[in-house]
C-alpha cells in the first residue's frame, strides 16, 4: 500500500470530542490514526503542591476537585489513607453510608458515561435522557451531602452528616425508577445494530498485556481479567455485601460497554443490599481540633475502585500538622497516556472519541 | 513472608510488611531496576501501581516509591529508595513498564530528577516554565502566585481577630511566643 | 494572611475603590448601541435575536464543566432560551470559562475567543474566575480572569449550579437587550493592556501579532 | 452476526414512544426545584451571637474569609467586634468554616444565586447583607457534627470522703496526654487575653503545649506572670468565660494548662534554667515595693529583670500575702508559692520578712530613699456582720480563721460551723472547716446560683457535704452563759426583682430560724489598713470609697507612689487582677525613671 | 399570465415558500428531538432567530477568496435547483422553470452545491474541514449510486426523465409511484437519509470527529447561508421525493383555493416523508465512513438494481 499524505489532526483543547481539557495530537493518513500523542497541563492547578500547604483536614476539600466526574473515591480513598497512617477506626454505620456514597457515585459517574459514550458515537438521545436522569443521583446526594457535584462528605473517621430522614425511601424509589429507565438505555444503545458495529473490534486491550499495560478498571474486566479493588482489598463496606464483578472477553469498546451496563446493575444492587442492612450508631468517629490535628509520621497506600478503575493515594505524613506529600495515582493516569498512545495508531478518527470515552480518560486526574 | 525472605537472600534490604496486602521494601538506588524485574519476573509482580516521590529537602534527599501489585497473590509490594537531591539521576525503567514513562516525565517536569534514557519531550505538563522543579519543597508556590498573578483589590481592610485585641489590650507578645501563634 | 495589611493601617473606602479601578478596565458596558434613531429597530430586532440565540463553545476549560452537560440535558434544559452548543469558535457566541484557568489553558483560551465573531460574551463560571478561588496559591492558575479577557457575566458558586447557570444565561440575554454586553470592540480598543497582562504570565508567547486572523 | 439484524434496528425505534411523554424538564425560573435542606450555599451570620473569634477565618484554605470592623458593632471582653466577610471569589463552598464556628452563628443557606457582570461585588458580610436570610439556613452545625470539641477532659481530682480527711490537694492537675489533648481542643482565638487582667499570652503557651514544647510554654507564661503556678491553681480565671468554646460547650481548662505547665518545672533551678529571661544590665534606680503579696512580688521581679535595685518590706515571715494566708493549702501548697519567690529571689529580687512598715521601718524611709514605691498592702481587716452579739467568743472573721489554719494552726471551731457569705473566701472557710471536722453550714442570702464564688469550688463543697443554705440572712448570734457561740438566728428571705436589676433578697417576716453551732465565721469581704502610711501622706491620698485611687499606670495622687492588689480601686479584687497591677506598675515605673 | 412579472413574482413566492417551510422543520426537527429526549426543547422558530442572529454579527471572518464565494455557490445552487423543481402540480405561481428541468440536471445541480461548500472549506487550512469534504465526497458517492439507480429505473420504467411527467402519470392514473416501483422508493429514501445528513449518515460535521467539518471555519453570516441553503435544499428534497414518488401536491386546481389546498397537501406529505430521517435519525449512532458507505454499497444498491429489472420486466 502506498503511503498517503500524513495530516496532524489536534483533538483538542477545544474540540467536542475530547473528553475534557487535553489534546491527542494525532498523525492521520485518511481516515486512519498513524501516531497518537497525549499531551497534558491544560488543567494542572498543583493540587499536590497546594496540599503540602493546607492541613489534614483543609486538604480534604481540595480532593474532591482532582477529577470532576467522580469526586468520591478520591475523597475515600484519602481518607482510607489517613486512617491507615492513624490507625482511626471508622464506626461501622459510617462504612455502610460510605459504600453508598461511592455506589452513588458510580452510577452518577455511569449514566454521565452512557452520555459520552452514546454522544461521541452521535447518538444524542441517550445522552439527553441519562445525564437528566443522573439528576434524581445528584438529588440524593444534595440531600445527603448538601452539594451536587462536590460533596466533600467522607473525611478522616467517618461521614460527615448522618443520611437524613426519609432519604432512604427516596433512594429506595431512586432505585426503582432508574432500574426502570435503564432498561430504556439498553434498548436504544446495546441493542442497537449500528452500535454494536461501531463498537465491536474498536481500540482493542490485549488480554495479556492490559495488567503489563497499567490498565485498570472496566477497561481491565473488559479483556476478561477479573480484578476489582472492592473485592481483592475491600474497603468501607464491601466484605459484607455481596455481589458480582462482571467480567467480559475482547477487550474492545463493545466489551467494556458491556462491563458498565452490568456493573451500573451491580451498584444498584450494592446500594439495595447497604440501605437493607444499614446498622445503627454513629456516623463518625471524632478527628481533633482540624487546626491542630497531627498525623503519625509514615507513609500509607490506600486504593479504591472508581468508575474508571482503581484510585490510589500513596500519602506521606513528617507528624506535623500537614502531609507531607499526597500522591494520587488517578485511574486513567495509565489509560490517558500509555495506553491511548499504544492503542489508538491504526484506528478510524471517529473511534477515537469513542474509545476515550470507553478507556474513561479524564484528564484533571492525570495532571492534578 | 516467604517473599520477604526470598528477597533479603537475593538482594541486600529492608523489608517490612505493612499490613494484610503491603510489604514494605527498602533499597539502594543501584538495586531498584534488578529488584523489580525481578519481582515482575519471578513473583508475578506485572501490574506497576504507582511510582511517586518525596522531597526530603531536609535529608536533602528525594524519596522514589516504586509500587508493583501481584494481581494472583493480591499483595502489593512498595519499594522505597532514597536518591541525592543535589544531583538526582534515576535508573530509567520504562522498558520494564511503559507507563513509568510517564511518571519519569512527570517527574524530570516537577522535581528535576534526570532519568538517563528517557525518551520524551521535556515539556509536560508546564508550558514555558523557568523556575525551579514546582514540587521541590523549597519553591513557595504562594509567593510565586502573588507575584505572578494579579490578585484582586478590595480586601484590604480586612483586620486579625489578635491583632485587634492587642490593640484593645496593649498585650506585647514576645518573639519566642509568635511562631505558637495562630498561622 | 496575604491581604491582612495592618502596618500601614487600614485603608479608606475610597483607597480601595481606586486600586479596584486601577486592576482591571471594565468592559461591562461596550455595547453598541446605535444612536441613529432609523438604526434603533434594527439593534432591536438584532439584539432580541442574539439573545434568543447563544451558541456555546464547547470548550470545557475547568470543573465547572461538569454542570454543563447537567444544564443542557433534559432536566434543566438550557435549549429553551435557544441556547446551543457550537462545535468550533467561529460559530459560537458565547465562551464559557468553566472554573481557573491555568497559563497553558489561558493562552488556548485567548485564541478561541479573539476567533470568535463580534459580538461574542463571555461567562465566567464559579469563584475561580473572580479571585481565584481555592487555587489562590497555585502557581499554574490564573486569579482574576478580567485581566486577560473581558467578561460579561460572572456566576457565584463552586461549581454553580445548573439554576444558577441559567440565571447566567438569563442576565446575560438582559444585558444583551440593554446593549450592555459584548466586549470584542472593547477587548481590540485596549488590546495593548491585555496583552500586556497576558504576555507576562504566558511565557512562550507565539501568537500572531494581528487581532483577528 | 447476521445479514439483517432486524432487530438491532426496530428495539431502538422503541425510543420514540418518549415523544408522547411528559418532559422531564422543570421549567426554570418559573418553576424551581426544592432545594435540599442541608444545601451548602451562601453563608449566614448571626452578627449577636457572632463572638469574632476568626476560627473560619483559620480553617478556610482560601483565604476567603476576612474579619472587618462593623461600624455598628462595637468589641467587648468576649467578643473582639470583628466579624467574617466572606470572598465568594474565593470560597468554595465546603462549610469548613460552618463546622467549626464555635458559637453556631456562621451557617449556610439554601441560597445560592449571584450572578452579576460586576466582579467587585463577590464580597459580602454574611448577617449584615442577607439578613432575610435567617430564615433560610440549611446546613447548620450542631453541637453533634461540630468539629469543635466541646467538651473539656476532666480533672481528675481526689475522693470527696477522702480529701476532706488531709489538706492534700483536691485537684490532682492534668498528665501530659490530658493536657495536650486538653490544648488541642483550643482554637488559638485569643478573645480570652483581653478579659485576663494581666493579657497573657494565652493561645501561644497552650499551642506550645499541644505541640509537646512545654518548656517554650513555661517561657511564654512567665513573660508577664511571674507567680502562674499559683494562677495556675486558683485563679479566678475569667479567660475561661469568655472561651470561644464556652458559647455552646465547656471553655478550655486554660487554668489547668497553665498549671499543667508550670508543674513541669519543678523548682526555682529549672524555672531559672527554662525561663531564662532578658536580664538588663543594673542601673542606679532603686525601688522600694511594701507588701509581697502577687501586686508587690510581681512588681518587684519585673523590676528586678529591668535592673532596678529592688527591695521588698513585708510584714508577715513569708511571701505571698493573701495568696499564701489567705488560700487554703489544699488548693495552693506552700511549696508552690516558695518555689517561685526562690525564683525570683534568683533573680535579683530582696525580700525583707517580719518588717512591718510603719512600725519597722517608716513610710517615709522607703519613700525618700526609693526612686519610686509601689505598694501592694492588700486587704487586711474583715468587715464586720454588723448584727447583734457578733463579738460573742467562737465568731471567726475569715481572714483570722484562713490565716491561722494556714500557718498550721488548729483553730477551735467546735463540730457545727455556721459560714456567713458566698464568695470564694466563704467556700474556702467551709472546707477547711470540714477538713477540721467540723459540720459545716453556710449562709448565703441571695440563690446559689448567684454566689460569686467559682462554680466549681461549689460543686466541690456540695461534694464534701457542706450545707449551703441560700436565701438566709443572718439577724442574731446567740451566745449562751459563758459568751460563747451557740447558735445563730436567721431569717429566710424571697427574691425580689425590680425594675428589671439583679434579684434582691428580702427577708420573709416572721421566718426566724435559729440553727445551732459552735462557731460562725464571718466571709463577707475585708477592707484596707492604710495604718503605715503616715498622716500627711494619707491625707493627700485619693480614695475611692474606701481602696485607693491610682490611674491607668496605678500612680496614686502622691508622685513615685503606685500602688496595686486588692487595696486599689482598679479591677477586680483577685490575684490576677494583683498581678496585673504589679506588671502595670513596673512598665510605668520603667518609662517613669527611664524616659521611654 | 405568462408575463415576465409574474414569473419573478412566483420564483420569489417560491424561494420564501422553501425557506420558511425548510426553517419550520429544522425547528420542528429540533422540537421534535427534545421531546424525544424528555425535554422542551426551543421554540419551533428558533432557527430563524439563529440565523438573524448570524447575520447580525458584526465581523465576520472568510479565509480567501473561496471562503466568500462558498456560501454563495451554496445558496445559488439551491435556489437554482429550487427553480426547476415542480412545487405544486397545478401551482401556476410555483411552476417556475420546471418545465425545463429534468431529473438528470437536478443530480448534477444538486452536487455543485456541496462542491462549493467543498472549495471553501479547502482553503480555510483547517485540517477538520479538509476531512470531511473528503468524507463528504465519499459519503455522496456512496448514496449517489442508490439514489441514481433509483431514478433511472423510474426514467426506464416511465420512459421519462421529466418530473412533471412523473406527476402527471401519477396524477392521471391515481397511483403512486411508490406503489408502481417500491424498491425504486426503498433505495431513493436510504440515500435520502444519507442526503439529509441525520444520523447514522452525519459523517461529515460529526462533532465527536471533526468540531463540525467543512464549516468549522465559517461564522456570522457565511455559516448563517450556509444554513439558509442547507434549508431550502432540505425542502427541495422533500419536494422531490413527494413529486416523485407520493404523488406531488397540488391536485386541486390552480385557483387560490386550489393552491392553498395544494400547499396544505405539501406540507403534509413533506412533513411525513421529513420524519423517516429524524426518527432513524433520533435512535442511531452514527456510522464511520466506510461502514456508510459499505452500507450504501449494500441494501439500497441492491434495491437500486431490483429496480432496475422490476421497471425493465414488469
Amino acid at each position: 500500500m502506498t503511503r498517503e499524505k500524513e495530516t496532524t489532526l489536534y483533538l483538542g483543547p477545544q474540540h467536542p470530542g475530547i473528553t475534557g481539557n487535553m489534546m491527542i495530537k494525532l498523525k492521520v493518513s485518511g481516515d486512519t490514526v498513524v501516531s497518537a500523542e497525549t499531551h497534558l497541563g491544560y488543567l494542572h492547578r498543583a493540587f499536590e503542591k497546594l496540599i503540602e500547604r493546607r492541613n489534614w483536614l483543609q486538604s480534604f476539600t481540595i480532593l474532591c476537585r482532582f477529577c470532576v466526574p467522580e469526586p468520591d473515591p478520591i475523597e475515600l480513598s484519602y481518607a482510607l489513607a489517613v486512617e491507615k497512617l492513624e490507625g482511626r477506626a471508622v464506626p461501622e454505620r459510617a462504612d455502610y453510608i460510605r459504600t453508598i456514597v461511592a455506589e452513588l457515585a458510580r452510577i452518577q459517574s455511569f449514566l454521565l458515561w452512557y452520555g459520552g459514550q452514546s454522544g461521541s458515537g452521535g447518538l444524542y438521545t441517550l445522552g439527553q435522557w441519562s445525564v437528566g436522569d443522573r439528576n434524581y443521583i445528584l438529588d440524593l446526594f444534595e440531600d445527603l451531602t448538601g452539594a451536587r457535584i462536590y460533596h466533600m462528605f467522607m473525611w478522616p473517621g467517618g461521614v460527615r452528616r448522618d443520611l437524613p430522614e426519609g432519604w432512604v425511601d427516596k433512594a429506595y424509589r431512586t432505585m426503582d425508577y432508574l432500574e426502570k429507565r435503564l432498561d430504556d438505555y439498553n434498548k436504544l444503545l446495546f441493542d442497537n445494530a449500528i452500535f454494536q458495529k461501531r463498537a465491536q473490534g474498536v481500540g482493542i486491550i490485549p488480554k495479556d498485556k492490559a495488567l503489563e499495560w497499567g490498565v485498570v478498571g472496566p477497561p481491565l474486566r473488559g479483556t476478561g481479567i477479573k480484578h476489582d479493588v472492592r473485592i481483592d482489598e475491600p474497603y468501607a463496606a464491601y466484605d459484607k455485601i455481596d455481589f458480582e464483578v462482571p467480567t467480559y472477553e475482547g477487550g474492545d469498546v463493545w466489551a467494556r460497554a458491556l462491563v458498565r451496563r452490568d456493573e451500573i446493575k451491580q451498584s444498584i444492587n450494592i446500594i439495595r443490599q447497604a440501605l437493607d442492612n444499614m446498622p445503627g450508631g454513629s456516623y463518625y468517629n471524632r478527628i481533633p481540633n482540624p487546626m491542630k490535628w497531627t498525623v503519625p509520621a509514615g507513609n500509607a497506600w490506600a486504593k479504591t475502585e472508581s468508575v474508571r478503575g482503581e484510585i490510589g493515594f500513596y500519602l506521606v505524613s513528617d507528624g506535623s500538622n500537614k502531609p507531607r506529600r499526597a500522591h494520587l495515582r488517578g485511574a486513567a493516569y495509565a489509560h490517558g497516556i500509555s495506553v491511548l498512545e499504544k492503542i489508538l495508531p491504526g484506528e478510524n478518527i471517529a473511534d477515537v472519541s469513542f474509545i476515550l470515552n470507553s478507556l474513561g480518560v479524564c484528564p484533571p486526574e492525570m495532571e492534578r | 513472608m516467604d517473599l520477604i525472605h526470598n528477597l533479603k537472600e537475593v538482594f541486600e534490604i529492608d523489608a517490612k510488611i505493612k499490613n494484610d496486602f503491603q510489604i514494605e521494601v527498602e533499597a539502594k538506588k543501584e538495586l531498584v531496576s534488578s529488584i523489580l524485574l525481578y519481582l515482575k519476573n519471578q513473583h508475578g509482580f506485572i501490574h506497576l501501581d504507582h511510582m511517586s516521590c518525596v522531597d526530603w529537602i531536609e535529608d536533602e534527599v528525594f524519596e522514589l516509591v516504586y509500587i508493583v501489585w501481584n494481581p494472583n497473590t493480591k499483595k502489593t509490594v512498595l519499594l522505597h529508595t532514597k536518591i541525592d537531591r543535589n544531583k538526582p539521576e534515576m535508573e530509567n525503567i520504562d522498558t520494564i513498564w511503559d507507563q513509568a514513562n510517564t511518571y519519569e516525565r512527570e517527574f524530570r517536569e516537577m522535581y528535576g530528577i534526570e532519568f538517563p534514557g528517557l525518551v520524551a519531550e521535556r515539556e509536560f505538563i508546564l508550558e514555558g516554565w523557568t523556575e525551579m522543579p514546582p514540587m521541590r519543597r523549597d519553591f513557595d508556590t504562594k509567593k510565586y502566585a502573588e507575584e505572578t498573578y494579579a490578585t484582586r483589590p478590595g480586601r484590604e481592610n480586612a483586620e486579625d481577630v489578635r491583632e485587634k485585641i492587642i490593640k484593645r489590650t496593649g498585650e506585647e507578645i514576645p518573639d519566642f511566643a509568635k511562631k505558637y501563634s495562630r498561622d | 494572611m496575604s491581604n491582612k495589611i495592618n502596618t500601614i493601617g487600614i485603608p479608606s473606602e475610597e483607597e480601595i475603590k481606586k486600586a479596584q479601578i486601577d486592576f482591571s478596565p471594565r468592559c461591562t458596558a461596550a455595547g453598541r448601541v446605535n444612536d441613529k434613531e432609523t438604526q434603533k429597530m434594527v439593534e432591536y430586532i438584532l439584539n432580541f435575536a442574539r439573545k434568543h440565540s447563544l451558541f456555546v463553545l464547547a470548550y470545557g476549560t475547568g470543573c465547572g464543566a461538569i454542570e454543563i452537560p447537567a444544564t443542557m440535558t433534559s432536566r434543566y434544559d438550557a435549549e429553551r432560551f435557544g441556547i446551543r452548543g457550537a462545535a468550533t469558535p467561529r460559530q459560537a457566541d458565547v465562551l464559557l470559562i468553566t472554573g481557573y484557568l491555568s497559563t497553558k489553558t489561558l493562552k488556548r483560551v485567548i485564541r478561541v475567543y479573539e476567533q470568535m465573531q463580534d459580538p461574542k460574551y463571555v461567562i465566567a463560571f464559579g469563584s475561580c474566575t473572580i479571585n481565584g478561588g481555592m487555587y489562590f496559591d497555585s502557581y499554574n492558575t490564573i486569579k482574576a480572569l478580567d485581566r486577560y479577557l473581558p467578561v460579561d457575566v460572572y456566576i457565584a458558586g463552586c461549581m454553580p449550579r445548573p439554576e444558577s447557570v441559567i440565571k447566567g444565561f438569563i442576565k446575560l440575554q438582559e444585558l444583551i437587550q440593554n446593549g450592555n454586553a459584548g466586549n470584542g470592540e472593547c477587548y481590540r480598543d485596549n488590546l495593548d493592556w491585555y496583552r500586556t497582562n497576558q504576555q507576562k504570565i504566558i511565557k512562550n508567547w507565539d501568537f500572531p501579532d494581528e487581532y483577528n486572523w | 452476526m447476521s445479514i439483517l439484524n432486524l432487530k438491532g434496528i426496530l428495539t431502538p425505534l422503541t425510543a420514540l414512544k418518549q415523544m408522547g411523554k411528559e418532559p422531564h424538564t422543570i421549567n426554570f425560573p418559573d418553576e424551581q426545584k426544592n432545594i435540599s435542606k442541608i444545601y451548602r450555599g451562601f453563608h449566614h451570620n448571626d452578627l449577636d451571637l457572632c463572638i469574632g473569634c476568626g476560627n473560619c477565618e483559620t480553617i478556610c484554605m482560601n483565604d476567603a474569609i476576612d474579619m472587618i470592623s462593623l461600624a455598628e458593632i462595637a468589641g467587648e471582653p468576649g467578643d473582639s467586634g470583628l466579624r467574617p466577610r466572606i470572598d465568594y471569589g474565593r470560597c468554595c463552598y465546603c462549610a469548613l468554616c460552618v463546622d467549626v464556628c464555635p458559637s453556631g452563628s456562621l451557617n449556610m443557606t439554601s441560597e445560592f444565586m449571584k450572578v452579576t457582570p460586576d466582579p467587585y461585588d463577590f464580597l459580602m458580610t454574611p448577617g449584615k447583607d442577607n439578613p432575610e436570610a435567617v430564615d433560610k439556613l440549611s446546613f447548620t452545625a450542631d453541637m453533634d457534627t461540630s468539629l469543635n470539641l466541646f467538651d473539656r477532659v476532666p480533672m481528675r481530682e481526689l475522693d470527696p470522703e477522702e480529701r476532706v480527711k488531709s489538706f492534700a490537694e483536691v485537684f490532682l492537675g492534668y498528665n501530659e496526654e490530658e493536657a495536650r489533648i486538653e490544648a488541642n481542643r483550643c482554637i488559638s482565638c485569643g478573645l480570652c487575653t483581653e478579659n485576663c487582667p494581666v493579657h497573657m499570652h494565652i493561645p501561644e503557651y497552650i499551642n506550645a503545649i499541644a505541640n509537646a514544647d512545654d518548656e517554650a510554654a513555661i517561657k511564654i507564661i512567665y513573660d508577664n506572670n511571674d507567680l502562674p503556678e499559683m494562677c495556675g491553681k486558683v485563679c479566678t480565671r475569667r479567660c475561661e468565660d469568655v472561651c470561644a468554646l464556652q458559647v455552646r460547650g465547656e471553655a478550655v481548662a486554660i487554668r489547668w494548662l497553665k498549671g499543667y505547665a508550670t508543674t513541669r518545672a519543678e523548682n526555682a533551678e529549672m524555672i531559672a534554667e527554662i525561663v531564662k529571661p532578658e536580664v538588663r544590665e543594673p542601673n542606679q534606680y532603686k525601688v522600694g515595693i511594701i507588701g509581697a503579696g502577687p501586686a508587690g512580688l510581681t512588681a518587684g521581679y519585673y523590676l528586678a529583670l529591668k535592673g532596678y535595685d529592688i527591695t521588698i518590706y513585708e510584714a508577715q515571715k513569708d511571701p505571698g500575702g493573701m495568696i499564701m494566708y489567705g488560700i487554703p493549702k489544699y488548693r495552693l501548697p506552700y511549696d508552690s508559692i516558695q518555689k517561685q519567690v526562690d525564683y525570683m529571689k534568683k533573680m535579683g529580687v530582696k525580700i525583707h520578712f517580719n518588717t512591718k512598715v510603719g512600725k519597722d521601718i517608716s513610710f517615709n524611709e522607703i519613700y525618700d530613699n526609693s526612686d519610686a514605691v509601689f505598694m501592694g498592702i492588700g486587704l487586711q481587716d474583715a468587715w464586720s456582720l454588723g448584727i447583734q452579739d457578733e463579738d460573742a467568743e467562737g465568731v471567726w472573721s475569715a481572714v483570722e480563721f484562713l490565716g491561722k489554719a494556714n500557718a498550721g494552726e488548729t483553730p477551735d471551731i467546735g463540730k457545727r460551723v455556721v459560714v456567713v457569705g458566698g464568695g470564694d473566701v466563704s467556700i474556702d472557710c467551709s472546707r477547711v472547716s470540714k477538713r477540721f471536722g467540723a459540720d459545716v453550714f453556710q449562709s448565703y442570702r441571695r440563690r446559689i446560683q448567684d454566689m460569686p464564688a467559682d462554680p466549681e469550688e461549689i460543686e466541690g463543697a456540695e461534694q464534701e457535704h457542706i450545707h449551703i443554705m441560700p436565701q438566709t440572712i443572718p439577724t442574731r448570734v446567740i451566745k449562751d452563759e459563758k459568751g460563747h457561740v451557740k447558735g445563730m438566728e436567721y431569717l429566710k428571705a424571697e427574691m425580689v426583682s425590680e425594675g428589671g436589676g439583679r434579684p434582691r433578697p428580702v427577708a420573709i417576716e416572721g421566718s426566724e430560724t435559729i440553727i445551732e453551732c459552735d462557731a460562725i465565721i464571718a466571709a463577707i469581704g475585708q477592707k484596707a489598713n492604710y495604718e503605715l502610711l503616715p498622716k500627711e501622706i494619707a491625707d493627700k491620698l485619693e480614695m475611692v470609697k474606701d481602696k485607693i485611687k491610682v490611674n491607668e499606670d496605678r500612680l496614686t495622687s502622691i508622685p513615685k507612689l503606685f500602688a496595686g492588689g486588692d487595696a486599689v480601686k482598679f479591677g477586680n479584687s483577685d490575684a490576677i487582677s494583683a498581678i496585673a497591677d504589679g506588671y502595670a506598675a513596673t512598665k510605668a515605673i520603667d518609662k517613669m525613671l527611664m524616659g521611654k | 399570465m405568462e408575463g415576465i412579472g409574474f414569473k419573478i413574482l412566483g420564483a420569489l413566492l417560491t424561494t420564501i415558500l422553501a425557506f420558511v417551510v425548510g426553517m419550520f422543520y429544522g425547528g420542528l426537527n429540533r422540537k421534535i428531538t427534545a421531546r424525544t429526549q424528555n425535554r422542551v426543547g426551543p421554540p419551533v422558530y428558533q432557527n430563524f432567530i439563529d440565523l438573524v442572529k448570524l447575520q447580525g454579527k458584526r465581523t465576520n471572518i472568510a479565509h480567501g477568496f473561496m471562503g466568500h464565494i462558498a456560501p454563495v455557490l451554496a445558496i445559488i445552487a439551491s435556489l437554482t435547483v429550487l427553480m426547476f423543481i415542480p412545487v405544486l402540480h397545478d401551482g401556476l405561481w410555483f411552476r417556475n422553470l420546471t418545465f425545463k428541468g429534468d431529473l438528470i440536471f437536478l443530480l448534477y445541480m444538486m452536487v455543485f452545491g456541496s462542491l462549493g461548500m467543498a472549495l471553501g472549506a479547502g482553503q480555510s487550512g483547517n485540517p477538520n474541514s479538509a476531512i470531511g469534504v473528503s468524507r463528504g465526497l465519499a459519503q455522496m458517492v456512496g448514496y449517489e449510486i442508490p439514489f441514481v439507480l433509483a431514478l433511472v429505473s423510474l426514467m426506464i420504467q416511465f420512459h421519462t426523465t421529466s418530473i412533471q411527467d412523473l406527476m402527471a402519470y401519477q396524477h392521471e392514473t391515481g397511483q403512486w409511484i411508490i406503489f408502481a416501483n417500491p424498491f425504486a422508493f426503498l433505495a431513493a429514501i436510504l440515500s435520502y437519509l444519507g442526503m439529509f445528513r441525520y444520523s447514522p449518515f452525519d459523517i461529515v460535521g460529526a462533532p465527536a470527529e471533526l468540531a463540525s467539518g467543512p464549516i468549522s471555519e465559517f461564522g456570522g453570516k457565511y455559516l448563517g447561508t450556509m444554513m439558509t441553503s442547507g434549508s431550502i435544499f432540505a425542502f427541495i428534497k422533500l419536494v422531490l421525493m413527494v413529486d416523485i414518488f407520493f404523488g406531488g401536491a397540488g391536485n386541486f386546481g390552480s385557483g387560490f383555493w386550489g393552491v392553498v389546498a395544494g400547499l396544505v397537501e405539501l406540507v403534509v406529505k413533506t412533513f411525513i416523508v421529513y420524519m423517516i430521517p429524524v426518527f432513524i435519525g433520533l435512535v442511531s449512532p452514527r456510522f464511520r465512513t466506510e461502514q456508510a458507505i459499505r452500507f450504501f454499497w449494500k441494501w439500497p444498491t441492491a434495491f437500486g438494481v431490483i429496480a432496475i429489472l422490476w421497471s425493465v420486466f414488469l
